[in-house]
């Protein structure tokens, strides 16, 4: 009877899984998607907790459970409360690989028990133990080493032939996990266990490491799916629906959600995954070919005037405002421009900034209303009316190269037409590239003045300006 | 032959995991890519399912075996990490999206 | 109770189920108003493949069963009736659409 | 070993379904879609005619199974490569009928075998026997009557109360059942199988005789859905799960695209369904309400002389010129106007005519280029740079009362903005109402002028007129 209450409760879970997901990909409802799937995730926990049996026993260690997630849900609430709201993907990151690290733990806890009580061995479920144990460590590995890019506690690190290490240490991890369940009747050592923990978490580290920090989000989402298919293991050992069901959902939406963004930014998976090692060489030598003659420079105070007396001004805001954290002097100046008269709006680019919704995320931070907000199309509908563009740490997403030049790197994507405006002014700290490592022909036009300087400290000066009018 | 008869014995658990995966991929078909980062969260906590298989673990291990025990507590605490962290930080986020609307 | 266990038993069955309704749904969710008429005989076809039960019925029929294999045997002709006509109709129809895109 | 290859052929047989659904939902796939799916059905039953065993047991009477697929298969296909394009909606039907006829008929010989052979006896079982005959039956005659109306063969047919008929014919329906059902250890008397037979096929033949004709799409796609249930039921039944996947999918996805046909009219289904009793009262009553003064008539020469000195005609296409089987004509004239140095294009309403994609497919039989058709937003877009607009058969979809007159049935639904043209041509036989049996403002504008015929005729007449120009 209690049993049955469970498959119950864990179909109720599995539904809301899939609704909550549903609703977390159409934004009026991605809110209440997201405690939905959170309630029905509480039932499958409740249930289990008091419900389970197994061969007629309940549970026991209760302390230990509750004492375990007291701990946990104490620790998580904090963290994800505290967390900013730039810091986010990281947060993100470091959850996926507690997920990983969990199933993983499973895995030698599973392996461990059928090794010292040898009744009858099933080969499937020997399969299924590894395969949580190598991809939830996969995962945990990979997972700590994006955050800790993101963080910037990592550097890039790429060794040559690192590719064929990595591909070399993942066939010894299947080779030899295929050996232990092709014995495992014979011999379950548990040697090879830890042997093939410790190359797991060594082919996540290498397969994240030599990655570009900027396309760590990618990584974490296909960590992410890496993550659900681990879950999905247990899901299978355990016979358990909800966790079959939830894992693998996830391990399909997350490597479809992988895909999006790779699209989002004009690049395929691969190159996000392997390009990244050629890649810088041959895009410095495109950045060094061309000379792109003269740049103008506008000072501080002649930006200040042209913007105060602007009917229409567009901030485009980039990655550098992210860096520099000046979305809430940002706002400010916007707030200042308005008092004035000025129209002032935001144009968004989908991949401006490190993460999708970057500049969505950051500017809520710093309280801009959302129909400020404007997606690339109406941006670009228009530039054609707006006086003055004030570009903020942005650089890929306004290069015109993305339309004109084919053998670019960015060739394809679809860019903010800051042109079409009769003024462009753009802030950033030098003539470096940005992402994409390429120069931006955009900065020598005759429209367009630089306005060096950290975006912080710039805009605080605008706005000092703009008082002083 | 043996994956064929395994194949027939598990076939409820294939259609399952067969079916599910197409849904996964149909429905988050038409994301928009602001919502890609809450998603991306959203979905990271519910892979924190894994967290029952830790309960399982946890209330099945043997009151001497420390091994089990400890790993299991540990592993209680992660797979709790990530489905409450996963959930907060999925919430606030979308909050913020919220909060802009109006 | 008895629904309970019901439940319980056919877990797998209705996890199928609750899964095929979801993706029926979500399959179909963004077709264009022109496809509705193709679509429909489309969907007819595939349900056609109610003409395996009629096949296993009219297979397992005793030779004297008289009712059993003259029944049997209408629902096999209906059965294919529906599958042979419902994906040829179809083709038909989708065969129109394609001409006029070239 | 056999067995677990059928296994194999219905797991692929029911991902093909899936796909091939999917696939029918986009306009460029849709045809690949559907050949997807015919080769799933076909490994599906051939893996069930080969390899099929219960108890050990492979099926017999090969000879009557062959004999059922080849008569059934020519059949098939020769009444689904004969039948006219606008024929096909009651092609559907009637395939759909000879579904849920299938479904009952199983029903009805698996209750025979368990009633002859008294072994225990599982309720459930007995549920889903009657379960798919019921459904099966219901499907089977509602088909047959859709089938009748749009043939003509059928008039709509009412009296007052049926809706109370109806309800309480399906809950005898419903209590007889569960009578058997729950005393199916006792007793499983025939007799209550052939009245439950006998009721659900009334209960189909009273649900959908006082339907108006032109919902008639709309209904076979419920009872699509239906007969998928009925599918379904037998999937349950023989534990099969391609039956079951399929018939699931079928159900799910009817009913949605029920709802979406419904949506696109503009109105619910509740309203499709029981809404069609009182509303022609009222909307009679709405018609003769207003008083809508006079109309202009235009003779057949002025007509062609007007048309053929314009340089961009639009023709909108609506149910007359398919009732007309005016296509063929009506291309020619396109042709002719071309010819002359005019620019003609259609002007497709989404539910203009009685099935969706009427128009579409009306005019692809006459081999009228794809590119000459323009969706609803696309010709409203163009209707201010059109000359003359002429409307062949069309009333409700260029309404403008959907548009002004809130208490009019058509009122939200979206319409062909015909009066930005410069001129209106209206041919229809009479100043008769269409579909929703509604006066039509349009007919009385200072813009438009009344062309009166059926559609071929004048469009013969026209053609003649405009070679002897
Ligand atoms: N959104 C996503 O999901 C995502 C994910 C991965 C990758 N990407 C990629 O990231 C790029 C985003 O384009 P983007 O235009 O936003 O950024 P970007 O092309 O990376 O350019 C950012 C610019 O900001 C400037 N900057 C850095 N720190 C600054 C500071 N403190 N103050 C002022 N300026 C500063 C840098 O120039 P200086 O050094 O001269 O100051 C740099 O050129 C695209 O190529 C996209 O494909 C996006
Ligand atoms: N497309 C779908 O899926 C679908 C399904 C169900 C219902 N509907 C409904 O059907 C309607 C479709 O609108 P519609 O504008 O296409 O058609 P309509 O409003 O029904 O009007 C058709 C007009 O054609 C005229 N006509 C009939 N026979 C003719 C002939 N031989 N030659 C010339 N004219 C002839 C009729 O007027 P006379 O009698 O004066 O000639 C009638 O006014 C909408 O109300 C829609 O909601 C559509």
């Amino acid at each position: 009877m209690e049993f049955s209450i469970l498959t119950l409760c864990y179909l109720v879970g599995s539904v809301t899984f899939i609704i909550g997901l549903k609703m977390l990909s159409d934004p009026a409802n991605a809110r209440k998607g997201n405690l939905i799937a959170a309630a029905g995730m509480t039932i499958a926990i409740a249930g289990t907790i008091f419900l389970y049996e197994s061969d007629g026993e309940k549970l026991h260690n209760y302390g230990w459970i509750f004492g375990g997630l007291i701990i946990g849900g104490i620790i998580g609430t904090l963290a994800a409360k505290k967390v900013q709201m730039t810091a986010m993907p990281e947060m993100v990151s470091l959850f996926n690989g507690m997920g990983g690290a969990c199933a993983a733990l499973i895995s030698i806890i599973e392996f461990d028990h059928i090794a010292n009580n040898p009744v009858v061995v099933n080969p499937g479920h020997v399969l299924i133990i590894f395969a949580g144990l190598v991809i939830g460590s996969v995962s945990f590995a990979g997972s700590i080493v994006a955050w800790g890019k993101l963080n910037g506690k990592f550097g890039d690190f790429a060794f040559s032939g690192q590719h064929i290490v990595n591909i070399i240490i993942l066939l010894v991890v299947v080779a030899s996990s295929a050996y232990v369940v092709y014995n495992s009747d014979v011999e379950l050592n548990e040697s090879f266990l830890y042997g093939i923990l410790a190359l797991s978490l060594l082919y996540g580290v290498f397969f994240v490491l030599p990655i570009g920090g900027a396309d760590m989000p990618v990584v974490i989402s296909l960590l992410n799916s890496f993550t659900g298919v681990a879950a999905a293991c247990g899901g299978f050992l355990y016979e358990n629906k909800v966790m079959l069901t939830g894992g693998i959902l996830v391990g399909a939406a997350g490597t479809l959600l992988t895909i999006l963004m790779c699209r989002a930014m004009n690049r395929s998976l691969k190159n996000v995954l392997i390009g990244s090692f050629g890649a810088s060489g041959s895009s410095k030598g495109a950045a060094g070919g061309k000379d792109q003659g003269q740049y103008k420079e506008v000072s501080l105070s002649d930006a200040a005037v042209v913007m105060s007396y602007a009917s229409k001004v567009m901030i485009v805001p980039g990655y550098g405002l992210a860096v520099a954290q000046a979305q809430h002097v940002c706002h400010e100046l916007e707030k200042m421009l308005a008092e004035k008269g000025v129209d002032v709006k935001y144009a968004i680019h989908p991949v401006a900034g490190r993460m999708p919704g970057h500049m969505n995320v950051l500017l809520a931070e710093a309280d801009v209303s959302y129909d400020k907000l404007l997606e690339m199309e109406q941006a670009n509908d228009e530039f054609p009316s707006t006086d003055v563009v004030l570009v903020l740490g942005a650089n890929d997403v306004v290069n015109p190269a993305a339309k004109t030049d084919t053998s670019s790197p960015i060739y394809g994507m679809p860019i903010l037409d800051v042109e079409l405006a009769k003024m462009v002014i753009v802030n950033k700290r030098s003539m470096k590239p940005g992402y994409a490592g390429i120069e931006n022909e955009l900065f020598f036009r005759p429209k367009t003045s630089m306005l060096f300087g950290d975006a912080k400290k710039v805009l605080q000066d605008l706005v000092a300006e703009i008082k002083n009018l | 032959m043996t994956a064929l008869t395994w194949i027939s014995a598990n076939q409820e658990m294939i259609y399952i995991v067969i079916l599910m995966i197409f849904l996964g991929i149909e429905v988050i078909g038409r994301v928009p890519s602001v919502l890609h980062t809450p998603l991306m969260s959203g979905a990271n906590a519910i892979h924190g399912v894994v967290i029952i298989g830790a309960i399982i673990v946890m209330g099945k291990a043997e009151h001497d075996n420390y091994l089990a025990l400890s790993l299991g507590f540990l592993a209680v605490i992660l797979g709790t990490l990530n489905v409450v962290g996963g959930f907060v930080v999925t919430d606030r986020m979308l909050e913020m999206f919220k909060k802009k609307k109006k």
